[in-house]
């Protein structure tokens, strides 16, 4: 069967770091279709991360291409300027990775979302360390971006559910050089747990730095995106036993994750992110759908929202559930980094490795 | 030494040299004078080579200096000071003065010839240490000046050297200019001081919307009615 | 206290490579008055050649800008010569909008040629650091600071006193009375964007170690070379290097008081103040 | 210097018969054309001509170049988004408020930065804007912060009972936009023919003697600053609630400036129609750009396989390389067309006459 | 009465004092002439006066009324127009909208604005360039240019620095006779000039300035008389 399908994403622009992933995920998930007799026709469009520029690609791809449904876009902003535009036009829209709580809890009826939420990636991390350890005390990092703030909220919400005070927060500009001052700061305050939102390269810069200073806390929680990539993890003088919170992991045993991880690695010649794994799953699903709806849009919809799916992103369900519209309930993961390797540690059903807890201090 | 034949110029539509003849011999000083537009400052932009001419050409000790760039024409040794003076305004007079001398067969006898200049213009000696752009007006072109004569030119372009003076400076740079020419430098000499400047040269070129329309001795023109009329206001 | 020491001296040490940044705008501004926006692409520039010396020929970062400052010195005499050199006269939004149009070019291509991943380049002392009183000290950090010191040093003295060096400044006041000392003015401009273009090169270099690199790295820096240069007073060395410790300082300190958030707010802020107070910048010569 | 005969008086009959048709056809527009796509793009040439425009009277004409414009057309998208999001005040209420919050703020701005010239104006308006971006990033409290404004719902549009408009599709943004182009080009042309016009130009050739015929330096720069920060926050402002979604990185960014500046620089700067120019050229192109058009029509078209290495190239690599090309057409344009769009097209016709007289 | 009273007025750059106490009066109706070497001050002097600088000491009067602490604009609006040394046309603007801009001080209608520019273009004789962009002017007409601005501001009195610089003796009889004509039209002037033949032509007084002092102050045949003034400026002959 053939499928004409849109695929937004920011492919240059600030956030083409982390689109590459997800351009990377879909190239694999069509070679798989191929092989399932699903001939993918992709309408690729890049928003150069601008929201009003993703908008001019849903409008495009809804109306003068008329895809049978769209998978992305990559960011949050972007995936808020046209969820709505996805009502409007009828247009099945899937996110795979964007996670801001809102874009779901907009009642529309036209958008499914993959991915967890931004909440989610704060709460998992905290269970761990409460059923680890006792912390007491947080300190709170994060860069100023909409995923940095909605997960220090999130994490400082839930801290105080826990029970655990917060004693710093920093929100830091991504991109500056230097650190140190902001964590002689935290350090002075002895927290139990140091948690922080980074995207790739600043949990580089943030880590390195910490360990110059000395920072020793019972365990440095990373609320994804830079602490889960594999450049983070083969620094091992500072990555080492960093926990992190993901979507998906290598050596995750959802069927067919060990398989994508290897193929990847393969065609790339890098490890894949859980971005590119979400796109991927998302594109699988999209574009199965879709042929089996024969292009029918109000069809697709249906079938989305009534199907189940269990693929390499584990199982996936769009529900609607504590005010959120289709959304996918997604079982996060916690990694740690052992010896350069990102080891899924938490939750126990899916461990391969004993999380090595409290921090052992700097080599 | 310097010879100009059928030189054509224009500001983009605007034409405003036509067919210029003119030759410096050298040790002379030759004088241009015309009305307000006549073209005798593009006449000297062109052998700076600041522009360049439509047609025509112009030759220097028998070269062609069609394929100079401005700088080079300056080592060749035809240095310019410029109208409205263009001092380098965040520069020390000193440092002006040494920038004068910047073409490599000028840097040797750099310290001598500052004695000189300042000697000439003591107000300079001064006013070492100021900034070029806080001088006065007419302390500006004292320094302009004083920068061309820094580079030891063979041929020196003057372009209104006496605007701005008072009366006992325009008498001095007069004097300066023909004791330099004493001193061996041929000079062309742009001045609205019409008088003066016809009474010091040895021959002279009326310019007038772009063409020469007379030349002659420079004391030959100062009898000429039509100068009398048109440039001394008798 | 030893937050505050700890942030003053680490904010005097990232000062050291902002005022490399500066030095290098202050010169293409001086020279040519052109407001150079491609400046942190050429830092970027800087990176990826350091990096990829790094990486295929292991030379050390440090080291590698015996090559990087050359090559990239005949870069920006190229782009002087090819690009910006047609345009010096026309006007300076024009200038603005050029170079806009080559950071575009830069970092797109970098991008197209090495994708945009993140690179990092490590060394074995990019976390290297030792202390003093408590106050931790980053070694790479220092080292590069101590070859900026020299760096700048030496362009000093090279603009001061030298005759090229006067040439350069005097082609940057009057273009056309430097054509009539004898300058080459064409010369004098590349030399000087070639110059502008090696320091940054050479500032991204220094920070490769302890930083990190992506094609549109550049952003955060020109802004920044921006901020520095005017504090300084344009066309400054002094001033330039004054600004860029002042702004490490600044950024360090106002992220320790005020919140990291703030800390931009607070170089702004500080930024306007002086311009208030001296419209010039710190060293500019004010002339009108 | 081109001795140019300047034609300062009215404008002939048949343009104007020309341009009037023009705006009766673009009223008609929506009518006509079913595609939403479309529609698309034309709100964004709206939102650019308005933004180009306002930038023009401050830049094109008063000379002063300012690229820290992100902050009014930010300030127009925050005022109108918050008060629509947070205290449910309708749109077309928020513009105003937002036009006064970008005056406020033009006022503030302007007496800090009008102290300075050239280049140093330049990069402190850069330096304002920028405060202003993280500020906004940091009063979480006020903007929300770096998480923005997500509008759930505009109300629908009534006058006296009876519905207007809902906003459920794209036509009323459709009409605000052109509408404020025709707001914008109003103000410039009248602008152009009035003694503030001749002011704004005296300031831009030579602020000394301007000032000595009795020029008021500040007030007049702060009077074309005004206006035109209020003519921006007008594109912020519908930009937001077009979009529905605003932070900090896209409607404070610089981005975004530096976008304003070159849509009126491409086009032709002090001209009335230069920004017109601009934005019809600059955003149908970076769309076309950006979504890959030529590659696809030389496939559709069969002059390219889709299949052959060229064909994946087009596909493939173009896609990634669009910015690049953008950066390329940049640069042409300067080097090759200095006084913009409108310039070369002027000198090209003046010579085309000049040889066929 | 006085129109214009210089009371001990001083101006420091630095250590420097480019005026030192100057002091004097100009009446209604007269043109002064305002000589000196060069650097004396003559410039500042009138950037003192005319709001460029604020003057370090003392204070200038003008029709009874003190400028301390006033912007040019405002003494341009008050009466008091002045011309520069160096010429600073509007240089992409034509040579009609050029005084154009002056004469829009006196009146918001382009039109009018438009008539007054024609008519001080006829009186300095640029009429002809009317539609040239000042930027392609000659030195001398720009210098015209220059005048017929700040004539069309409608001052009452005007202050003209080195109006003629730059001008052939022909093309200086022009000036001359323009600016015999503006006395006739009853405005004050005040003329800084190096051509003492000029000066004494034009002038009812004259002011000495030198080394930033005022040296002498009287009639024209008092000054070339004046034995520190022959000293100091015109040099023996
Ligand atoms: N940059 C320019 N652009 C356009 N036209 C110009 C330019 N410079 C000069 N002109 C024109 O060229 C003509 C000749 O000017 P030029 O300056 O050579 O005259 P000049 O004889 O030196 O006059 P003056 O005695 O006033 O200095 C004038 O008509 C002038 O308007
Ligand atoms: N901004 C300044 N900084 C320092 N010195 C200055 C400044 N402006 C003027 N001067 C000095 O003050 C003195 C008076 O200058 P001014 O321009 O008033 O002279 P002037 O009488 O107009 O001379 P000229 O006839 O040459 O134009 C000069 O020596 C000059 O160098
Ligand atoms: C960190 C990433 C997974 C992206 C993030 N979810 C966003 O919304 O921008
Ligand atoms: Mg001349
Ligand atoms: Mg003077």
């Amino acid at each position: 069967a053939k499928v004409k399908i849109g695929f937004v994403n920011s492919i240059t622009g600030p956030e083409a770091p982390i689109g590459e992933n997800l351009t990377n995920g879909v190239t694999l998930a069509l070679e798989d279709l191929k092989k399932k007799g699903i001939d993918v026709e992709l309408v690729k469009e890049d928003d150069t991360g601008k929201p009003e520029k993703s908008m001019a690609a849903f409008e495009k791809m809804a109306t003068r291409d008329r895809v049978a449904g769209i998978v992305g876009p990559y960011s949050s902003k972007c995936a808020n300027a046209i969820a709505k535009l996805a009502e409007k036009y009828k247009t099945p829209l899937l996110i795979p990775v964007a996670s801001k709580e809102e874009i779901t809890r907009q009642n529309l009826k036209w958008t499914f979302r993959l991915s967890a939420t931004t909440y989610d990636y704060a709460t998992i991390l905290l269970d761990m360390a409460t059923s680890l350890g006792r912390p007491k005390t947080i300190a709170i990092i994060n860069e100023n971006t909409d995923f940095g703030t909605s997960g220090a909220k999130s994490a400082k919400d839930y801290a105080g559910k826990k029970g655990i005070r917060v004693v710093a927060e920093e929100a830091y500009a991504p991109g500056s050089p230097d650190y140190r001052s902001t964590l002689t700061k935290i350090k002075s305050k002895k927290p139990d747990l140091v948690f922080m939102v980074s995207y790739v390269a600043d949990a580089i810069l943030l880590m390195r730095q910490s360990r110059e200073i000395g920072i020793t806390p019972q365990a440095f929680l990373g609320a994804g995106a830079g602490f889960a990539t594999v450049s983070f993890a083969k620094e091992k003088a500072i990555s080492s036993n960093v926990f992190s919170s993901t979507q998906w992991t290598g050596d995750v045993n959802w069927p067919g994750a060990k398989e994508f991880n290897k193929r990847y690695i393969t065609k790339f010649g890098k490890e894949p992110t859980y971005h590119a794994a979400t796109a991927y799953e998302s594109m699988m699903i999209m574009a199965e759908t879709a042929a089996k709806a024969g292009g029918n849009r109000e069809k697709i919809r249906s079938e989305l929202k009534s199907g189940k799916w269990n693929g390499i992103m584990g199982e996936v369900k769009f529900a609607d559930y504590e005010g959120y519209t289709n959304q996918n309930k997604h079982q996060m993961l916690v990694e740690q980094i052992q010896n350069g390797v990102h080891q899924t540690v938490y939750p126990p059903k899916y461990v391969s490795k004993k999380p090595v807890y409290p921090f052992p201090g700097w080599k | 030494m310097l010879t100009i034949d059928k030189l054509n110029f224009s500001y983009g539509d605007l034409k405003v040299l036509w067919d210029i003849n003119l030759e410096v011999h050298e040790g002379e000083i030759v004088t241009v004078v015309g009305a307000n537009g006549a073209g005798k400052s593009t006449t000297l932009k062109n052998i700076s080579r600041l522009v360049k001419p439509t047609s025509g050409s112009i030759t220097f000790q028998g070269e062609d200096i069609e394929k100079l760039e401005s700088h080079q024409v300056v080592e060749r040794g035809i240095v310019q000071v410029p109208e409205g003076r263009k001092i380098f305004p965040e520069m020390t007079v000193l440092e002006n003065l040494r920038m004068g001398s910047y073409i490599k067969s000028a840097r040797k006898a750099r310290e001598a010839n500052v004695e000189r200049v300042f000697g000439m213009f003591p107000r300079l000696k001064e006013r070492e240490k100021q900034l070029g752009g806080t001088m006065s007006g007419g302390e500006q072109q004292m320094l302009a000046i004083a920068r061309g004569l820094m580079a030891n030119p063979k041929l020196l372009l003057m372009d209104e050297p006496s605007l701005g003076l008072s009366p006992l400076f325009v008498k001095i740079i007069f004097e300066i200019i023909q004791e330099i020419n004493r001193q061996g430098v041929t000079i062309l000499l742009v001045e609205q001081n019409v008088f003066q400047s016809l009474k010091i040269a040895h021959r002279a070129y009326v310019l007038e919307t772009g063409r020469v329309v007379l030349t002659g001795e420079g004391n030959d023109l100062l009898s000429n009615e039509h100068v009398k009329k048109a440039f001394l206001g008798m | 206290m030893t937050i505050f020491l700890q942030s003053l001296i680490s904010g005097i040490l990232i000062g050291g490579v902002y005022a490399l940044i500066g030095i290098g705008l202050t010169i293409i501004f001086g020279v040519m008055r052109v407001i150079n926006f491609a400046h942190g692409d050429l830092l970027m520039v800087g990176m990826y050649g350091t990096f990829y010396l790094f990486t295929l020929f292991n030379i050390d970062p440090f080291i590698s800008i015996v090559i990087t400052m050359p090559l990239m010195f005949l870069y920006g005499g190229f782009l002087q010569k090819v690009f910006i050199n047609r345009i010096l006269g026309s006007l300076p939004q024009n200038q603005i909008l050029l170079t806009i149009g080559m950071g575009l070019i830069m970092s797109n291509g970098i991008m197209l040629a090495f994708t945009s991943d993140y690179k990092i380049l490590s060394t074995d002392y990019s976390s290297s650091s030792f202390d003093i009183l408590g106050i931790s000290i980053s070694t790479p950090l220092l080292i590069s600071f101590a070859i900026t010191a020299g760096i700048t040093a030496v362009l000093y003295w090279f603009l001061l006193k030298t005759d090229t060096g006067q040439a350069i400044r005097a082609t940057a006041q009057d273009r056309e009375a430097a054509q009539l000392m004898g300058i080459n003015v064409k010369r004098m401009s590349i030399i000087a964007f070639g110059l502008g273009a090696s320091l940054a090169g050479t500032a991204g270099a220094l920070i490769s170690p302890t930083y990190y690199i992506f094609p549109q790295v550049g952003s955060t820096f020109t802004l920044k070379a921006f901020v520095i240069t005017v504090l300084g007073g344009m066309g400054s060395i002094v001033g330039a290097t004054l600004g860029g410790i002042l702004i490490g300082v600044a950024e360090s300190i106002g992220g320790v008081y005020f919140g990291s958030g703030w800390k931009e707010v607070v170089v702004f802020v500080l930024f306007l103040l002086v311009l208030l107070f001296k419209p010039s910048g710190l060293m500019g010569k004010s002339n009108t | 210097m081109k001795p140019l005969l300047k034609n300062t008086t009215g404008i002939g009959a048949l343009p104007a018969i020309a341009g009037l048709l023009v705006v009766v056809l673009l009223f008609l527009f929506p009518r006509f054309v079913e595609n939403t796509y479309a529609l698309h793009i034309m709100i964004l040439i709206f939102i650019s001509i308005v933004m180009g425009s306002s930038w023009n009277l401050l830049g094109g004409y008063t000379g002063q170049y300012s690229v820290g414009h992100s902050a009014y057309f930010g300030m127009g998208a925050y005022t109108t988004m918050m008060l629509m999001q947070f205290r449910q005040v309708p749109p077309w209420l928020g513009i105003w408020c937002g036009m006064v919050a970008a005056l406020v703020v033009a006022l503030i701005i302007g007496s800090i930065c009008f102290r300075l010239r050239g280049p140093y104006f330049v990069l402190a308006s850069i330096a304002v804007a920028e405060i202003f971006r993280v500020s906004a990033l940091n009063l979480k409290n006020v903007t929300n912060g770096a998480e923005g404004i997500l509008t759930t719902e505009i109300p629908p549009l009534k006058i006296g009972g009876t519905l207007i408009t809902d906003f459920s599709s794209k036509v009323p943004f459709y009409y605000a936009g052109l509408v404020f182009v025709l707001l914008v080009i109003l103000v410039t042309w009248l602008l152009q023919n009035s003694k503030l016009g001749y002011y704004f130009q005296a300031i831009r050739e030579d602020q000394d003697a301007a000032h000595s015929l009795g020029i008021s330096l500040t007030f007049y720069k702060n009077v074309a600053l005004s206006l035109s920060a209020v003519l921006t926050s007008l594109a912020g402002s519908l930009y937001a609630v077009y979009v529905g979604f605003i932070d900090p990185s896209t409607v404070l960014a610089l981005d975004l400036s530096v976008q304003i500046v070159l849509i009126c620089i491409i086009g032709g700067i002090g001209t009335i129609f230069g920004p017109v120019i601009g934005a019809l050229v600059l955003v149908p192109l970076s769309e076309a750009l950006r979504s890959n058009m030529i590659g696809e029509s030389l496939i559709n078209s069969g002059i390219v396989k889709a299949d052959s290495a060229f064909g994946s190239f087009l596909t493939e690599n173009l896609s990634h390389a669009h910015v690049l090309i953008y950066g390329v057409l940049v640069v042409v344009v300067i080097l090759f067309m200095p006084d913009g769009v409108l310039g070369f097209a002027k000198a090209l016709a003046a010579r085309k006459r000049k040889e066929a007289v | 009465m006085a129109i214009l009273e210089i009371k001990h007025v001083s101006k420091f750059f630095g250590g420097l004092s480019a005026n030192s106490d100057v002091s004097f009066e100009i009446q209604h109706g007269m043109i002064m002439g305002l000589i000196g070497p060069n650097g004396a001050g003559k410039t500042t002097l009138f950037n003192c006066i005319t709001g460029y600088y604020p003057p370090s000491k003392g204070d200038v009067v003008f029709d009874g009324r003190s400028m301390h602490g006033l912007q040019p604009d405002k003494v341009c609006k008050l009466g008091m127009a002045r011309t520069w040394q160096k010429v600073r046309p509007l240089a992409n603007m034509s040579v009609v909208d050029n005084v154009m801009v002056g004469a829009l001080c006196r009146t918001g209608s382009l039109k009018n604005a438009r008539d007054m520019a024609m008519e001080q273009l006829k009186v300095v004789g640029l009429e002809h360039r009317s539609g040239f962009l000042a930027g392609g002017l000659p030195i001398g007409e720009r210098k015209k240019l220059e005048v017929a601005r700040v004539l069309a501001t409608q001052p009452k009195l005007l202050l003209l620095d080195e109006v003629m610089g730059g001008l052939n003796p022909a093309e200086s009889e022009d000036i001359i006779q323009l600016i015999l004509a503006i006395k006739g039209l009853g405005i004050t002037q005040m003329v800084i000039e190096h051509d003492m033949k000029t000066i004494m032509r034009i002038s009812d007084r004259i002011v000495v300035l030198n080394s930033g002092e005022k040296l002498a102050e009287g009639s024209p045949q008092e000054i070339v008389s004046n034995p520190d003034v022959v000293a100091a400026y015109l040099g023996s002959e």
